[in-house]
């Protein structure tokens, strides 16, 4: 008898499997929580869930395929996607894109971010109750989503990048019409920061919750908001710049604490940021070519490289090698942002409750199509 | 999930596609191999098989160029500082349209990581990427490429290692824990030999999966290999996979 | 008339129920009978036209006490079979003992209180002032039965922080 | 006989239809409300404005496939919504929608207590659907459930003993006419009473931000994860049944139930005219409207800040409200 009432105040630990679907998990993410009540004390990340072999198709697609398929890696910023190959393989064959490509591939870049911010603040107060922003945040990106469709045609994977500039010019009026969303979107995130940034509950659920340090955070390899969240100065936009990121003032704003409230308001300011670097470039747009001088048969010389852009997720690289003789690329790597703040999910996580684990997953903003590619 | 199979054992899962029975662990790296050289010796005029592949590359690359930097351009600080720190470990040095690289043993790898992440010029504090790359026809068919960023200094280097099919390659995870799950992906995809880590199962492919998607001696199309030998085999394990994950 | 048939409908209720709270093998299932008796005893009293305590019965036992009953079956159960019940004849005498010395009791108070028809048990000592179930029930609890009502809930007080003490190992 | 079977047999049924459409009704005008809070327009094809959308939920919900899960407790199952619901239901016995005894079931004397003992039976629908699922998640979410109710359950019957001791009855008409003789709602003399029934009431309810055994996000939809068809239908209405029931008796308790604004002043007195069933359903109505809102706006809390919350807020202040009012209640 003694023994059995003993066994009987023995905690179980309870698995609880969360995902592949499950309605905050982001897409096809699993998590295999083992929890205590409710406090998880450990995580399993289990993903590939949407693995298809981007990269392995990618070695076996003409150089200018390759662009489609990056669409479908974050295809929720599909045109940083397009970015970063594109300036690789610039890179890789040291062609040199024409100033007004340039800057029209920056407004681009920065929509996208801004789209991509609008999709995760959306879903990301979502996880944490807030469901009116949800819908705020995905009527903005609806006119985002416009102004894509009347660039090049399409509101998701949009391949509105070429190798050595772009296919298409801006339709006329694109720029009014840039210039009208920057005033809409300067309210609406006014409107985003009256509905959260003070809101008690909102606090509650992000201070203090998934708190990593700087240090921490740089060995993780987390990158893009989630580093910078930690206090860490960290753009590639401001370390190594692309296209014509050097020629516009930005700040990149910083965290202090490195919690859930931190890396929400890094975001809103990119919001701001994102609008300011979409004025100056609309503005000073020059005129000229949107095309730079490149062969019709694409055969970069052999060698490697590797190259980063600043996606909305964070550091997005390409390491690609030509082998000088096919007209595809020997070696395609890309060095996934989400999988790389994924990976932070697990420090971050243990400790938490159950509920708190939905807003982290939030917070890191992973693509999961990205993660697995 | 957490107790399955240990798959470490990357021999057992060597692609054995269109019937080549050569089995690559009889001589492990010494010389390249029927199967994984077979595009290599399909060019050279060679017939070891009745079979030959219909659309072998007219010519597989025998590795990458890794040009030597120009000797006018100057070497950067931390290049400098590891060369003087460790002298031996550095076999090469290549530079490449800006991006310098040094190609290391793997013997040296860790000393390497340790002393760029810990030297004040060089101060490697975030590792970008693990990944690699598969050169079937070399001796050494995998490079092992390392992109270091130092967040403090704001420059890149890539660390290189090559490494036999069997050749064991150290785990960074120690020195960069950013390292953990993408030397993951890289030895679910390329089957490196790594020593080590920490956590070593299969990331993006499934965890009964069998032979290494990103080499190069793997079929492009199909469901695997292993389906195609025996499905039946592959539905069972695929089944008994699903029921014992239910915890 | 009605309520001669709702009293005896209810007490065979009742009995049915008690009876399958101890030989339910489930024990949840043995939890909810038990709620479902509170809930008919709840209604006898409104029978007996005691309707506070009818609510207190339903408000402090079924919707309180059976509660954390069944909280600890759930959490202690989970994932374990039902227990079978282990040698039922073991404790037979034991349990038919009690249930004698029991059914004398009850005999007993029955002969005492016909004995003493004349005066009612439950009368108050003094004139009640109050009209009402409710009214009446609070004037007898603070008045004549202050002391136990005290201490009843100084009771109550100990076994609070005992429990408390028990459950918080780092105190 | 007439009376006393037939007339509160004939109140019965009305009651319990008139709560069931517009338990229906609700969900459209909560959609709705959410929807125009969140600059979009909720249903619009069924129906003109898309009014007949609280018809085609039912029919779909009635039509559906009912699936017990095979390794489910069958019976717990079953009783499981059905638990959830009677209470929900029968509390409407003695909510008075006006003063004369046709607008109400029953007013027995303890009317108060008897909403606050049947409310609490509520929780055995909500513990037993999460045990009967026979599945980790409703598990969790019940045992959420089934603490937040019983913690909040204390504070807002702590908070209540104030009101009883404003209004000097546990009787709902009497708290209502003691209100009339007071010349002024409870929720002016009572307001902090008034605020902590409505956090209360919205925990009880498993209402946004208290709605954590629901949370879709964390818990796929909470303890009725498995449920479908008929029986999630009827968790749906008891959850919709037990907000009616709170605004009904927030509206009771604090605004007065059926008199107007008011009821003192005799200058206001043309307002008699509208009937008084009208004044109960336009308060209930607004408050079911705050809930709505609050829903809309508010992210949610999580587990155990709002174990928190009720434990070491709200707790607290109902104790300290009950001491206030009864030293002054003696005082004056």
């Amino acid at each position: 008898m003694a023994t059995e009432s003993a066994a009987m105040f023995d905690t179980d630990e309870l698995v609880l499997n969360m995902g592949p679907q499950h309605p905050s998990t982001h897409g096809v993410l699993r998590l295999v929580l083992r929890l205590d009540g409710e406090r998880v004390k450990d995580v399993d990340v289990v993903m590939g869930y949407v693995h298809r072999g981007i990269e392995k198709l990618s070695e076996n697609r003409d150089w200018t395929q390759i662009i489609l398929l990056t669409d479908r890696m974050d295809y929720v910023a599909a045109a940083t996607n397009n970015l970063g190959y594109c300036e690789t393989v610039e890179k890789l064959m040291e062609v040199e894109v024409p100033r007004r490509a340039r800057y029209i591939r920056t407004i681009l870049a920065e929509l996208q971010r801004i789209a991509s911010h609008c999709l995760w603040l959306g879903t990301h107060a979502m996880d944490i109750g807030a469901m009116t922003v949800f819908l705020y945040a995905f009527r903005e990106r609806e006119l985002i989503l416009d102004l894509f469709e009347e660039y090049c045609g399409a509101r998701l994977t949009y391949n509105s990048m070429r190798i050595g500039g772009l296919p298409l010019d801006l339709p006329s009026g694109w720029d009014a019409k840039v210039r009208a969303f920057c005033d809409i979107m300067d309210s609406k995130v006014e409107e985003y920061e009256e509905l959260l940034t003070n809101n008690r509950i909102w606090l509650q659920r992000t201070r203090g919750i998934g708190v990593i340090s700087g240090p921490d955070a740089t060995a993780l390899g987390l990158c893009g908001p989630p580093l910078r969240g930690s206090g860490v100065y960290r753009d590639v936009r401001k370390d190594e710049p692309y296209a014509a990121y050097d020629e516009f003032e930005f700040d990149v704003p910083l965290g202090t604490r490195g919690d859930t409230y931190d890396r929400y308001l890094i975001r809103l300011e990119e919001f701001r940021q994102s609008i300011r670097i979409i004025r100056q470039a609309v503005d000073g747009l020059p005129e000229g070519p949107i095309m730079g001088k490149v062969p019709r048969l694409l055969k970069p010389k052999a060698g490697e490289t590797y190259h980063a852009i600043e996606s909305p997720k964070g550091e997005l690289g390409y390491f690609i090698a030509s082998d000088g003789r096919s007209t595809n690329p020997y070696r395609f790597r890309v060095r996934p942002p989400s999988f790389c703040n994924l990976q932070g999910l697990r420090p971050l996580v243990i400790g938490h409750l159950v509920a708190d684990v939905v807003a982290l997953i939030g917070t890191l903003d992973v693509v999961l199509g990205e993660v697995d590619r | 999930m957490v107790d399955d199979q240990a798959p470490g054992d990357d021999k057992a899962a060597k692609p054995a596609d269109g019937g080549a029975p050569a089995s690559p662990e009889v001589t492990p790296a010494a010389s390249p191999t029927p199967a994984v050289a077979k595009p290599a010796a399909a060019a050279a005029g060679t017939k070891p098989k009745p079979k030959p592949k219909p659309k072998a590359p007219p010519e597989a690359p025998k590795g990458p160029t890794d040009p030597p930097p120009p000797d006018d351009l100057e070497r950067p600080a931390y290049l400098v500082a590891l060369q003087e720190a460790l002298p031996d470990a550095v076999q090469a040095i290549s530079y490449w349209v800006g991006d310098w690289t040094v190609i290391v043993p793997a013997t040296a790898l860790l000393d390497v990581a340790r002393f760029l992440r810990d030297d004040d010029v060089a101060s490697f504090d975030y590792c970008s990427d693990v990944t690699a790359s598969d050169w079937p026809p070399r001796e050494q068919r995998f490079d092992v490429i390392y992109c270091l960023y130092s967040i403090r200094r704001r420059h890149r280097i890539r660390i290189k290692v090559r490494a036999g099919e069997t050749e064991p390659v150290p785990s960074v995870t120690d020195v960069w824990p950013a390292a953990n799950w993408l030397e993951r992906e890289m030895w679910d995809m390329f089957g490196v030999n790594l020593t080590g880590h920490p956590d070593l199962r299969r990331i993006l492919m499934p965890d009964n999966w069998q032979g290494f998607p990103q080499r190069k001696d793997y079929p492009l199309e199909g469901p695997g290999e292993f389906l195609l030998e025996s499905p039946m085999e592959w539905l069972r394990l695929r089944n008994m996979v699903d029921e014992t994950e239910m915890e | 008339m009605a309520e001669t048939i709702a009293f005896y409908t209810l007490s065979v209720l009742i009995l049915g129920l008690a009876v399958l709270v101890v030989t339910a093998k489930n024990t949840v299932h043995s939890v909810v009978s038990l709620v479902m008796t509170f809930l008919c005893v709840a209604a006898l009293y409104v029978v007996l036209e005691a309707e506070f305590l009818a609510v207190i019965q339903i408000l402090v036992y079924a919707g309180g006490i059976v509660v954390l009953y069944l909280f600890v079956v759930m959490l202690v159960n989970v994932g374990r079979p039902p227990e079978e019940h282990r040698d039922p004849r073991r404790l037979s005498v034991l349990g038919l003992g009690l249930a004698g010395a029991m059914l004398l009791e009850v005999a007993g108070i029955v002969a005492y209180s016909y004995s003493r028809s004349t005066s009612s048990v439950t009368a108050p000592a003094g004139p009640s002032p109050v009209q009402g179930n409710t009214e009446e029930l609070g004037w007898l609890l603070y008045t004549d039965y202050l002391i136990p009502f005290e201490l009843a809930s100084v009771l109550l007080l100990v076994a609070m922080v005992g429990a408390i003490v028990l459950a918080r190992r780092d105190l | 006989m007439i009376d006393t079977v037939f007339w509160p047999l004939v109140k019965i049924v009305v009651l319990l239809n008139a709560v069931m459409v517009s338990v229906t009704f609700m969900t459209l005008l909560e959609r709705k409300v959410i929807a125009w809070a969140q600059s979009r327009l909720g249903p619009m094809r069924v129906g003109p404005y898309g009014v007949l959308q609280a018809i085609a939920d039912p029919i779909k919900l009635i039509l559906k496939e009912d699936i017990t899960p095979a390794k489910a407790d069958k019976v717990m199952f079953t009783l499981a919504p059905i638990m959830s619901l009677v209470p929900a239901f029968v509390v409407f016995a003695v909510i008075p929608f006006g003063a004369d005894p046709f607008y109400y079931v029953a007013d027995i004397n303890v009317g108060l207590l008897f909403i606050v003992s049947v409310t609490s039976i509520g929780v055995y629908g909500i513990i037993l659907a999460g045990w009967a699922s026979n599945s980790k998640y409703p598990l969790l979410a019940s045992l959420r459930a089934s603490a937040q109710l019983i913690s909040y359950e204390i504070a807002v019957t702590m908070t209540l003993v104030s009101l009883i001791l404003t209004a000097g009855t546990l009787s709902m008409v009497g708290i209502v006419e003691a209100q009339q003789e007071a010349g002024v709602w409870f929720g002016f003399i009572q307001p902090v009473a008034f605020v902590l029934v409505l956090i209360g009431g919205l925990a009880e309810t498993n209402r946004a931000p208290f709605d954590m055994p629901e949370a879709e996000q964390e818990l796929t939809g909470g303890f009725h994860t498995e449920y479908s068809g008929m029986r999630f239908a009827l968790f749906f209405l008891a959850e919709y049944a037990n907000m009616i029931v709170i605004s009904a008796v927030i509206v009771v308790l604090f605004w007065g139930g059926w008199l107007r604004p008011f009821p003192s002043v005799d200058a206001l007195a043309v307002l008699d005219y509208i009937p008084q069933w009208c004044w109960f359903f336009f308060k209930m109505f607004m408050v079911l409207y705050l809930f709505i809102w609050i829903r809309a706006t508010l992210p949610r809390y999580r587990y155990d800040q709002l174990m928190r919350i009720g434990w070491k807020v709200l707790i607290p202040i109902a104790i300290a409200n009950v001491v206030i009012t009864a030293v002054v209640k003696v005082l004056l």
